[in-house]
């Protein structure tokens, strides 16, 4: 049985996108509906599940299954939702607050159980929906409603969190890259596990800019670099830099500066295991003098939570000698009363 | 069903080892301990019929054993509990004890060596460890271990492991360790090191049945003429779990339990996660919070779903219960109680939780409200818990407790043919058009279109609804329609609810009331004032929200009207709410325990007297 | 206290802009909606008195103002809303609004440039922030945004920015857009582009009131003769925050707020956390239970500590409020209730965590319940609730909502020295024996000893505890003892709680009863009916839990009662369980809105008639 | 005013250890006590408080100021404690299911605030308390008494999430080991911010001998690295193994062996801010070959939460004209009705 193929505009609800003007979040509803249609998925098997915030009004606008969960709770309503039924691909949508202020601790057991759900974090450093208050990325020093004198907490770093949670995939991409993101999208679809893809994202109301220092005509060439696994992790307008090894640290050099050869650039490998080289590439930040990394940085193999249950499961029946109700009923030891 | 009495006013303890392992003297401690706080106490101290037979072999058991409680006039003829120090030792005494009965086990000598002497096998153990409730540990070595540092050598040690059993069972039943220790004081005089080392043994013991959260069983049993068939022993938590997993093969769907462990509803989960025959998915959370989550993600991905609970974690349940409630989605519930408030007494048994599971969400979120009344009944409520929730798309709780779970009497088993039949409203593809929050207009149930069927794709959520499309409204009118359908739907239950029965004498002015676990005594009580020819009736409650449509007219019939209750009062509260017109008296006792027969009696009398 | 009435029935709202933005267009399509609803509706158009005024100067203001209601007879004189598209627009209309009104403004356009051109500086608007609700909107590039893909030119698309306006607008008071966008079809038939261009910059517009949780300010004015004294205007989540410091200062307690963002509470944490000058120190928890836990914290340690939340996040909290009961550590939760179950209706209004605040515990877990009326006296109820939670050791459930939260009136500053004084239950070093869970044998108020103090080391917990000395303690009749403690120390409350006072016509034969913010709705139309010669009398309660102590007695001097509350019923069902022997009538109103005098006055007609 | 002097005994409560014989907990219970005669505050100035579960019964042995939480709640008890009181010095007792469990998002979230508070977790893998079900740390396989067909979760490593938190000090040790324990403790609590005390417990009920191929006298020497600011990573019953770099990656040699000189041994620098190569000591494995590493693995310098607070508020009382209630009730705009 093929699936019927599908456009983007499959996709879209009937429901009006209520987001405001130039938010961040609808160029990010585009490239799903656009990975979607691209997928090998049935309509009907996509289930589309959220917390509270702007970012998880988001099942509303898919015409897929959605559920739009409480506030924190994203990641064990998906979790239910796949162990439950693994044949339905299942898709997280989650900001920085709901992921990591209130639904932190669940957010970091998915990863751990490596529940087969695609997870995509909006991470525009802010509470959105409820008018501007810090979130655990707001940047130390931030001036929010709560935090009138700056911030005194240093931020999560959601990729390092996701080391720490000993997470198998994880991908960042921006809202503006329609393209860059489908593309990440799908390949997170197709892995096996929680694949984690933070997206930075402009929430054009509170925290207007916050990436600009990355995304800006000026600056982006430099500020940003695009991993992909297999190829040398260089970038710059003409891809004239790269990054190399220095201890157990990276550092950027220029090639053809201080004798450095296109063949001295670290290599990409998303699927090693040992999560160190990722997590320092995840660290990376403008402020120390690097570009900040994007695309696919951590794609490892490793059996997933809802698979290694069924397969307990038949693993189990195959041996027990209960195969229903009645039997077990009748397990054990028991008497009859004539 | 047949009916039940609980028997726990009077309890036999047995106490088992071999011939050096002192229970005689630990059986004497226990009950004098026993009669000085109160307790009528009758003793049979049964010596090993040889005088110096092999250690460790059947002949050489040496035993003791004791019946306390209010009303005791023998020694009783099958223990409630039984300390086997040796397999010898439970070999000997395991026919005398009652069915589902606890047997604490000094596990560093069931060996493979002693075994032998025995006469019997390990394997046989595992037959133990299903019918009864095993309470293991290693006496002997953790006696050593306490006493390290005292000085004493090895063998001196070990021997106090009687007394690291005695503070077990101390701990069991509450009973004060003072009069044990003072004994050894005085007994020890002149070495106050090995009276030391006695006592630290004792309260090591008794610290460990506590740390452990070890529990006795209620001990619950027929008592009118059993009807044919085959019976098993069963205890409520496990009860609880197959009903669940009856449902679910009944109503022909996949079952999901996300869970979180907490006395004394961990066994619950323990037991479904066994059930991976059934092809159970018993889903671990992280807290109980994702307990309930996956859970209502598995409902909505289309499974019988439920979650299991004490107390405290249904408080941290309670935002995810609304989410179920607007969503409309089928979820069991359930709360097994415990002492409160916060951590409280987390071993101990409690009807507290009744207002917090009422009434304990934000907004108007009702949840029909159910509980049972015996250990084995578990099962039907559990069942029936699960044919609400999915015949009337709604969650549903179902409150048992401490007394409950850990209680086990006979149970005929059911046949699965013979359970009520579910009819769930899963919406089938190609079945014509679908809105989510349409109803049937005679029970204002929604339809449940799941996940991978074709053409029903829709959104639901936390937010407000509309009136049957489901889309986000924030009509003010709309959110009253809403609300009155869910509150309305609840109620309807009314309508398919067994009506409340009478039992006892119907011709009486008094009228006793009372639900969940008080049952066995409370029906007691009134067969036996009844006996004596006093006029009692009694009603019990299974279905609390909503009410039994006929409760009104019940209680109509009775000039008096007494609520008992384990808590200070919150079902006569709730009464209060729904027939004010009756003067609810309230009988209450909040000490972790279940009443007494003999107190009730006392208290009927009473109120009959006190015209 | 001067009575308040609170007028919502009718609101008056003012567009204005330049004489280019459309403001008549746009009131005129207000006024038509509204009428169209079946409001009656009055406009006042007002056009610049020059023709050809330079764009951006207050001369060329044009404005349109409309007063909708059930009974409007006139174009109202101040206004409840302005939208203000410029900076002269502003400056032309600020005088007019009424304090603490709220003022959308499009803030691309409050430039420095036009505030030059309206001969105004930008420092202004700083204290308009203070005094009134703003809402901020940059709708000129937010609508640009929202037409990119229209093809329209960029002046064009600029244009319908009035459209953005009027969806905020309609946002803010419900309305539907169907009939403005009906107008648009068939203005612009032969151009749909505009047409649909006008639409979505509506629909936008509306939308992102919405996204951002705006919210109108409820007003509220004081109507009886003004005292003498230095008056401001305050709003209720305002209030509440300042009655809180107010009584750590007077009680000469650090303050600390454990907290996590939620609408409609937010506004109590975003003010605690400005008060970083007054050395109060503001948590934002990672998430609900954080935020109370931290408070509990904090209170050990020797603070006047609060939690501040809406329904769903008191859910979250249930648990922890239980570790406060049973640990009898001082802490204020504030609730600020919306409109649920689940997430609900988050920016509308609601009475229905009534339950939730009473019951929703596990255990038996009493905590005193109190409810402010109007937004300034939230300021004295969080005053009261931090001085019964400092002086009786116990947490202290303050319920506000959303219509006081953001409600705004006049209100005379008190002077902290008239404010009560506040004896807290702090042990000082050095004062003789310690004993954790000793009590005042009048209040049954324990003692607190915080960390730091000499000599005074003790631990607490969630376990239960032994009278006088707070052991872990599982004797059974030691719980029992412990939880009437618990109990009593709060009913006992009822001796210090102000007694129930009777307003409107006490001769009469209806009572009707109500609580929290429905307050000034009920003495409304309570006055009213009296002025018509109707006799009618008003119980209004701010103590809940424990209830006034001659509730009974002022009940009793009624024939007829009847309970009005926003939900389903649950003060009616709590009295119920209190004195059963009334017979409760009840009105109740579940759409997100407050009452209007106008159906309660009906209501309370239609009850006295028929007898 | 100098402080008294205190023996551990100082520190004993009257009320009676009611952990089995054997337990762990109990040689934790005196290197807690040994550490905090040795320190310099006040036997007054000490908060214990706790989550639940076995472990978070320690506060009622200990005679000091104590707080029996509610399960999970330990780090947030903590942060509230601390924050609203800087001079005390809290210590938070926490067990692997209440910290990582049921209690971990507050974890993490008191560790990237970095609220100055000494956080001992007791590791047993195991819930003691609740008769032994699994925990966040119990091994992927093992049979307990949720798992009887063996877990098919991956474990926490806590240290891995100390790191992903933002984590500035994190030290390992083991509850037999009193002396080290006791030294560790007195690092922790001089250090300023979130200190995260992994120790490695036995329970000797659910979960007996976890840690053998650790402890075991035959494989401790092997199996065990104790580091040490400053001095190289050296292992072995007499020293003779060490750990290089190889990459990205660490790697044991045998000094002497293939050339490998005692100075080819890394030194350990646990103030190091680059976590990448105190995540790998973090998570070096006996079943990879590795040692288990001991001691304070990184101790980095960071303001602290409560001390920025203070600072902030400081810092704005010194600027703001409003110093009272009244000040406040009067400020802004108001009129007078005469
Ligand atoms: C239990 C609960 N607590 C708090 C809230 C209020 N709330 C709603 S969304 C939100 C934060 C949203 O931030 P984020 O997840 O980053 O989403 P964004 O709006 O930025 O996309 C909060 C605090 C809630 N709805 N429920
Ligand atoms: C809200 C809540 N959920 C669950 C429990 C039951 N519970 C008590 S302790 C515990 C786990 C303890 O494990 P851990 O923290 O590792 O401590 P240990 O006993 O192993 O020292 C659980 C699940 C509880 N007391 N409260
Ligand atoms: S408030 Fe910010 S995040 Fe929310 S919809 Fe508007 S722009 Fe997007
Ligand atoms: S059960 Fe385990 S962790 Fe708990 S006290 Fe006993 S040995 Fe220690
Ligand atoms: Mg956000
Ligand atoms: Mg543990």
């Amino acid at each position: 049985m093929s699936n019927p193929t599908y456009t983007f505009k499959d996709f879209k609800s009937d429901q009006e996108v209520r987001w405001c003007p130039g938010c961040g979040d609808t160029a990010i509803l585009m490239a799903v509906q656009k990975a979607m249609a691209e997928l090998d998925h049935k309509k009907e098997d996509y289930a589309v599940v959220s917390g509270i915030g702007c970012s998880s009004r988001f099942p509303y606008y898919m015409n897929t299954y959605g559920f739009h969960g409480i506030h924190g709770r994203a990641g064990v309503l998906a979790s239910g939702v796949k162990t439950a039924n693994p044949k339905l691909s299942v898709w997280q949508i989650t900001g920085d607050g709901d992921a990591l202020a209130i639904g932190g601790n669940h957010f970091i057991h998915e990863i751990r159980r490596n529940v087969n759900v695609n997870i995509l974090l909006f991470n525009n450093q802010i509470y959105g929906l409820t008018k501007g208050q810090y979130s655990p990325t707001s940047l130390f020093g931030q001036i929010t409603k709560t935090s009138p004198y700056g911030t005194v907490e240093q931020p999560f770093h959601p990729g390092e969190l996701v080391i720490g949670s000993q997470g198998k995939f994880f991908a960042r991409s921006i809202d503006s890259k329609v393209k860059e993101t489908t593309d990440i999208l799908i390949e997170a679809e197709k892995h096996i596990g929680a694949s984690v893809v933070e997206i930075l994202q402009n929430c054009v109301i509170y925290n207007d800019g916050a990436y600009d220092i990355i995304t800006s005509k000026e600056t982006r060439d430099d500020n940003q670099i695009w991993l992909e696994h297999g190829k040398p992790m260089v970038f710059g307008k003409d891809n004239e830099k790269g990054l190399v090894l220095n201890g157990f640290k990276l550092k950027v050099v220029k090639i053809g500066e201080n004798g450095i050869k296109e063949s001295d650039i670290l290599v990409h490998d998303a699927t090693e295991s040992d999560p160190s080289l990722h997590l320092a590439l995840i660290n990376m930040r403008v402020k120390d003098g690097f570009p900040v990394a994007f695309g696919v940085i951590r794609k490892v193999k490793s059996a997933s939570y809802e698979m290694l249950v069924e397969q307990q499961i038949e693993e189990v029946k195959a041996k027990s000698k209960i195969k229903t109700m009645d039997d077990l009923l009748h397990s054990g030891s028991t008497w009859l009363v004539e | 069903m047949a009916k039940k009495i609980i028997e726990v006013e009077e309890v036999v303890v047995k106490f088992a080892g071999d011939s050096g392992d002192g229970m005689q003297l630990t059986g004497t401690q226990f009950s004098n301990t026993s009669a000085l706080i109160g307790d009528v106490v009758s003793t049979f101290p049964d010596y090993p019929a040889e005088i110096r037979a092999p250690q460790g072999t059947v002949g050489g058991v040496s035993g003791f054993q004791l019946h306390f409680g209010k009303i005791v006039d023998n020694p009783g003829d099958y223990s409630d509990v039984l300390v086997a120090m040796n397999p010898a030792a439970l070999k000997a005494n395991i026919r005398w004890v009652k069915d589902g009965g606890t047997i604490i086990i000094d596990t560093d000598s069931f060996t493979d060596k002693n075994f032998e002497k025995a006469g019997c096998v390990q394997e046989k153990l595992k037959e133990i460890y299903e019918n009864y409730n095993v309470i293991e540990a290693p006496m002997t070595s953790l006696t050593k271990e306490a006493l390290a540092d005292t000085g004493l050598d090895n063998k001196s040690m070990a021997r106090s492991k009687n007394m690291f059993a005695l503070g077990m069972v101390y701990c069991l039943f509450d009973r004060p360790l003072t009069h044990t220790e003072a004994f050894f004081d005085s007994k020890f005089k002149s070495s106050p090191d090995v009276a030391e080392a006695n006592k630290k043994a004792l309260r090591h013991g008794f610290n460990y049945a506590d740390t452990i959260h070890a529990m006795p069983s209620y001990r619950v049993q027929s008592a009118d003429s059993i009807e044919k068939g085959t019976y098993r022993n069963m205890n409520g938590n496990t009860a609880t779990a197959w009903g669940l997993l009856a449902a679910a093969e009944k109503a022909n769907l996949p079952f999901f339990l996300g869970s979180y462990p907490i006395t004394p509803a961990s066994e619950i989960l323990m037991e479904i996660s066994k059930r991976k025959d059934l092809g159970a998915k018993s889903f671990q959370a992280e807290d109980e919070i994702g307990g309930i989550v996956t859970a209502i993600g598995a409902g909505f991905a289309g499974s019988l779903a439920a979650t299991s609970t004490s107390g405290p974690g249904l408080a941290l349940k309670a935002e995810a219960i609304g989410l179920a409630v607007i969503t409309e989605l089928p979820l069991v519930i359930v709360n097994v109680q415990r002492g409160g408030p916060s951590t409280g007494l987390p071993t101990k048994t409690e009807q507290a939780d009744l207002f917090q599971a009422l009434y304990g969400r934000n907004g108007e979120s009702p949840v029909p409200v159910i509980a049972a009344s015996t250990p084995s009944n578990c099962f039907d409520y559990a069942y029936m818990a699960s044919k609400i929730a999915l015949e009337h798309m709604t969650p549903v709780l179902l409150l048992t407790d401490g007394f409950l779970a850990n209680g086990t009497e006979p149970w005929k088993i059911p046949s699965m043919k013979d359970m009520p039949a579910i009819k769930t409203k899963l919406k089938k593809a190609g079945s014509g058009e679908y809105q989510p929050y349409a109803r049937d207009p005679k029970t204002l149930v929604r339809e449940w279109a799941i996940p991978g069927t074709e053409g029903y794709e829709h959104r639901i959520g936390g937010l407000e609804k509309m009136d049957v499309t489901g889309t986000v409204s924030y009509v003010p009118e709309n959110h009253e329609v809403m609300t009155y359908h869910r509150q309305n739907k609840v109620e309807k239950l009314a309508e398919v609810f067994p009506e409340l029965e009478i039992e006892g004498d119907k011709t009486a002015d008094l009228l006793v009331i009372s639900w969940g676990s008080t049952y066995g005594h409370m029906t007691t009580a009134v067969r036996e004032l009844n006996k004596e020819g006093i006029k009692v009736a009694h009603a019990h409650f299974y279905y609390i929200n909503p009410l039994p449509k006929n409760t009104e007219e019940v209680f109509s019939k009775f000039k008096k009207h007494l609520v008992c209750e384990i808590n200070l009062g919150q079902f006569a509260a709730y009464l209060n709410t729904k027939y004010p017109k009756f003067n609810y008296k309230k009988y209450n006792k909040i000490q972790g325990l279940p009443f007494t027969v003999v107190e009730l009696k006392q208290k009927f009398k009473e109120i009959i007297e006190n015209k």
